[in-house]
């Protein structure tokens, strides 16, 4: 992928007044986050309770950062994910972006709420399943999110087909979804979720379906597309985490049980699932 | 060498008995009017001056009402379902209730609002727009009865879809209007068509409110129905005739606009 | 002949009851023909209809009902240029299914348990009529069906669905009615009156007079006579 | 603490003027009608005994045959939508043609057919069976008109459906009996209650198909939409009170069967 | 997995007329089957060229083995599987188990085609897309298969009870697809494709999106279930090959490039993709 031209950027506006939330409030809600080590203009911060599905998670990743997100089945990464990207709104919680609040549910339920809809929010998300849009092509639907970045209709094409061509699936550019193989479908999700690049980008598990082989190939071509960006990775793969991440977070039983540099986390890991993980 | 073919799912075969007697139900009473057909004069009832009219005037209206319904109907239906608001269970009941009416009293009620005394056509009167018994009353009356189907069409549609895609639009920074115009839309348009679809259709088979609410002018607001209905009190010969060639039109229209969509075949395989 | 320019002005808007669909478009031809430039637009439909219409402001000149109840609704509302006028009458008869198959000859035939019989109900004109005609002589029949219009006792009986109904001549006597009248002397006696009258907001009440008085006059009788309707 | 929620796909807001604009094409004659409605006698006009038996037989004879119209339309739609036999495309539109046929040309369709003298009819009646002026040709009239509603809501609901579930039932050992009954029929639920609710919505509010076929006689066939046009004749207060009634009954059914599926919902996330 | 009480079998019944070839055809159609060294009663054999999707492809299943079927994305893998279950039908081919044609489709335009459908072949499918039926719980999905095998309800309900308590997610089985983690709906599409345990079972990438943890732990779990059974097994994870299989297919270009026992194929890998694959 040439970074040349670099990443499309969505104008990210003026943030309405109703989502920027007051100074003092601000200060309060800065207890309730863990505390971060190096924070920075633009850090991720997330705390978020989902007591129904038995997630309570808090976690920053530092501005311009790849977090590996860890952990079995079932314990609530994907849950943290869809509440960064504001499809999931939290019993309680708070997602920031340096001093912008992209969610703000406090435990009080008489307080003020801040929720910026997912569009506006600056962040790009793959899904687990990862929803191609059925009728269009696997270029439209790379380009889907670069028009609604702003670009015109054929710089989007164009950059759509660069973008497929760097994931080994340019001669598919035409295929509907329905069209290609399992694998096939994951490249396109990958592409269309690097796509717009603005400066959140989610992964969740996004190289299961993809070949061993390529994953190998790839993981440079990523590293490359996620550069500067502030990442969140889901994945099963150790492979994927120490080509990819700088910092991982363990998961265990709707929390996060560990944190810290790959190294410090993979090379001496307390936990049973970091240990199965490598194998 | 063939070409491969996916596996297509299969039906169980008493299923096709029962089909065929649903089939029978709608088609008998058809070929009952056809027994009934006096063929020798069909060509010369159907080519009559007023007959054409007629024809004419129930195309331009019966399109124009369906076109309007879809634009009207699908806003109106991802409103219904997409959006929370108190009363919306009510709102959507209220929707239906043209169906309900018998053609005539939603004539009368047309009248009662758009006509010269009425809520909305005494102010627009007052103003020289006189609605009823005019073109636009007939376009009008075949709205109210057709926007129903549209609706629900729509509204069945949205919900056995999901809201999946558009949440993968959301997460990719798709503003709402993008989401529905590039998402919704596309993937609602099997619906869209059967919705426009039964509201030509509908339209085209209008009689009750057209001839309470816009009158019998002939080329103004007669209609084929309301041709039909004048020719059955002189002539019942004619009447058929002009029935048939209802029926006609109607399965040459349908029938080529209405095809199995082949491509959104595709859409979810 | 686009007559689609709606502007009342250039035309004469006649509202008629449905029942008078092949008179009237036959004589408005005629009187198109008597008065070069004029052009007259016909608005069939049933009477309370036609009534309704005119009462929520229909640009009507002209109006010629079935009946003297609904006309009379305009002039209790006072819409009407002037008294309105009976123009023709029309009573009533059995009709049955060609060739008379059954033989029924007269009313009492009616009352029969194997004859199917068809009538309007007594909220409509005819059925009014029908009511009085059957009391008056005496017969209690129970039919299939009360109709709300003759139209439906008419193709009730053309179709073969029933045996018998009562409608009226001019209805028996259209051509392709696909039925046969059984006359009845006695239906002289309940008679169904048909006014004609110019209404207040006609754009052209000179016309309008003018079209009325053209209904009225004996040469409109012919036409009304060959269709079968009385002379009131 | 209260619950998580999950993010609904928003609505571009310039929607909903327009679903306004759609609603008020429908609900103002609604309201223009209830403005003409006499309050004082609504009671009185509405409890009358034949008022009261119309609407216990439009009851009874809407919902027998939106209830036949689904066990019939369902495999009628399936099939259309799911086996290749020739002329399917010309099937498939002749089954919209009731609604386009104007209702009293479907009644006389009807009666050619089903009637004393009729194709079918005849045979029957030989044997002592007597369709016409009976309960039965009331809902077999209604069956007729409200069909159609049945058979496009299901398609489709079956097209945007796609095939997916039910190849994975096949490659689970699933004859195509029970992949219908287990996975196709669940998954159709939103759309066979609508086309129900349309079937009986329209069923209700028939009038002309049922007037010309099944006649009018009060307990047996004379429904609702009959007994207004009856009373209209008479006294139009009475009709628009009787409308009103109907307005209220279909509201009051429809809005309590016809709810947003919450649990359906969920179906496709 | 408890064996104790055995899998509940897919009564055969007699295959129909149409179905069964004559034996002159069927011995002309060994000539084009490739031959299998040790040729049983029940092998699974398959033959198929599919031309849109490049795929021209035979390979022998020998009965109550397990093969493992890998190769890069879009190279047919699929595409293969869904000719051996009947939801492709190739332009030229054919699958047999034992005796019993399943898809006969011979070059020959005019002659005779056999076609078993799907739910007659005593096939069971985990699709890469698994398709899990939404209006269904877990334990519902799982009991399907069971049902459509004649299994009564109750006894149906118990044993997918089982299989999803084998899978780690016993307290779902209430739940419907929508309300589980990813892993978890892969875990209940495993369940529910070895659930009737018919004589083939196709499995399409089943632990993809299982975590690493569980995959370790399944795999004895899944090892048992399959036993006896013929299996194809996709996967781009050399750990689920060397654990599960007994053979290896290597696929290539739409074509079967090399097969071989595990140790034969992934000790000796003469192809690329294996050498990566191994990492
Ligand atoms: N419905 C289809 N129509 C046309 N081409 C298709 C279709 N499905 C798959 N293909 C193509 O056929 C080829 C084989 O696809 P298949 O799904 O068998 O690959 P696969 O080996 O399973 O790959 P993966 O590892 O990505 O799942 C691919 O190149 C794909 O693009
Ligand atoms: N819509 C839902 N309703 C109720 N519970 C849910 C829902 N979605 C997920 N859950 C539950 O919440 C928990 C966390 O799910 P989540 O999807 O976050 O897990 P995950 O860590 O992403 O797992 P996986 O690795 O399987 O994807 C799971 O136990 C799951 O059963
Ligand atoms: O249509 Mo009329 O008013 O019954 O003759
Ligand atoms: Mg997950
Ligand atoms: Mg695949």
């Amino acid at each position: 992928m040439s970074r040349g031209q670099g990443h499309p950027r969505k104008p990210e506006g003026t943030v309405p007044a109703s989502e920027q939330a007051p100074a003092a409030e601000q200060a309060s809600a800065a207890k309730q986050a863990p505390p971060s080590e190096q924070a920075s203009a633009a850090d991720l911060r997330v705390f978020a309770e989902v007591p129904e599905r038995d997630v309570a998670a808090d976690l920053t990743v530092p501005a311009g950062t790849i977090l590996g997100l860890v952990g079995p089945n079932g314990v609530g990464k994907s849950t943290v994910l869809q509440v960064i990207s504001g499809l999931l709104i939290p019993a309680a919680g708070e997602v920031s972006v340096g001093a912008r609040i992209l969610t703000r549910v406090p435990r009080d339920a008489g307080a003020r709420r801040v929720f910026v809809p997912p569009h506006r929010r600056g962040v790009s998300q793959l899904l687990q399943d990862p929803a191609l849009f059925p009728s269009m092509t696997a270029r439209d639907n790379v380009a889907f999110g670069l028009r609604a970045a702003g670009l015109r209709k054929a710089a989007a094409r164009d950059r759509a087909s660069e973008l497929l061509a760097d994931m080994g699936i340019a001669q598919l550019a035409d295929r509907k979804p329905h069209q290609m193989s399992g694998g096939q479908q994951a490249r396109t999700a990958i592409a269309r979720a690097v796509a717009a690049g603005p400066d959140v980008i989610l992964l969740d598990e996004p190289f299961a379906a993809v070949d061993a082989e390529a994953v190998a190939e790839f993981r440079e071509t990523v590293r490359r597309a996620l550069a500067g960006h502030t990442v969140v990775l889901v994945s099963h793969q150790a492979g994927d985490l120490w080509a990819l991440c700088d910092h991982i977070a363990v998961m265990s039983r709707g929390r996060i049980a560990q944190t810290g540099s790959v190294d410090a986390v993979l090379g001496d890991p307390s936990s049973q699932f970091v240990r199965r993980l490598l194998g | 060498m063939r070409s491969s073919q996916t596996y297509q799912p299969g039906v169980p075969a008493w299923l096709i008995p029962i089909a065929v007697v649903a089939a029978a139900v709608v088609l008998l009473p058809l070929v009952g009017m056809l027994a009934r057909l006096p063929m020798g004069q069909f060509l010369s009832l159907i080519t009559s001056v007023p007959s054409l009219e007629a024809l004419r005037l129930s195309l331009i209206t019966a399109s124009s009402a369906a076109v309007l319904c879809v634009l009207l109907g699908v806003p109106l239906a991802v409103t219904l379902v997409r959006i929370e608001f108190p009363g919306r269970q009510l709102a959507r009941a209220f929707v239906l209730l043209p169906l309900v009416l018998p053609p005539v009293v939603g004539g009368l009620a047309l009248l009662y609002t758009f006509g010269r005394r009425g809520v909305v056509g005494a102010p627009l009167s007052a103003v020289g727009i006189d609605i009823a018994f005019s073109t636009i009353a007939v376009v009008l009356a075949q709205i109210f009865v057709s926007m129903p189907f549209v609706v629900i069409t729509i509204e069945s549609a949205l919900l056995s879809m999901g809201t999946k895609y558009e949440i993968a639009a959301a997460s990719l920074g798709a503003s709402p209007w993008r989401s529905l115009l590039m998402v919704t839309v596309p993937s609602l348009m099997p619906a869209i068509l059967s919705g426009g679809i039964l509201a030509f259709a509908r339209s085209l088979g209008e009689f009750g409110a057209t001839i309470t609410f816009a009158g019998s002018l002939q080329g103004v607001t007669r209609t084929l129905p309301l041709e039909i209905y004048l020719q059955r009190e002189a002539d019942p010969d004619a009447a058929i005739a002009l029935s048939v060639l209802l029926v006609l039109i109607a399965v040459v229209i349908v029938a080529s606009v209405y095809r199995l969509p082949a491509r959104y075949r595709g859409l979810r395989p | 002949a686009d007559r689609g320019s709606g502007d009342s002005h250039s035309a004469l808007r006649v509202f008629a009851a449905a029942s008078l669909t092949a008179t009237f478009t036959e004589l408005a031809d005629v009187y198109e023909q008597e008065n070069p430039g004029t052009t007259v637009e016909l608005n069939f439909a049933g009477s309370s209809d036609l009534v309704s219409q005119i009462q929520e402001g229909a640009p009507a000149d002209v109006i010629a009902t079935a009946d003297e109840p609904n006309m009379t609704r305009l002039t209790d509302e006072d819409l009407l240029a002037e008294a309105p006028q009976v123009f023709v009458t029309n009573s009533l008869t059995i009709a049955v299914a060609p060739g008379n198959p059954l033989g029924i000859s007269g009313l009492s035939d009616l009352a029969a348990e194997d004859i199917t019989t068809v009538v309007c109900a007594v909220q409509v004109p005819c059925g009014t009529a029908s009511a009085q005609l059957l009391d008056r002589a005496g017969v209690e029949v129970s039919p299939v069906s009360e109709e709300n219009a003759v139209t439906g006792v008419l193709s009730k009986v053309a179709t073969g669905q029933a045996d018998a109904g009562l409608v009226y001549t001019t209805d028996a006597a259209a051509e392709g009615s696909g039925v046969q009248a059984v006359d009845l002397p006695e239906s002289a006696s309940v008679l169904n009156r048909y006014p004609i009258s110019a209404l207040q907001a006609a754009a052209d009440p000179e016309a309008a007079a003018e079209f009325v008085d053209f209904i009225l006059a004996d040469s409109a009788r012919g036409v009304f006579d060959e269709a079968g309707f009385g002379v009131p």
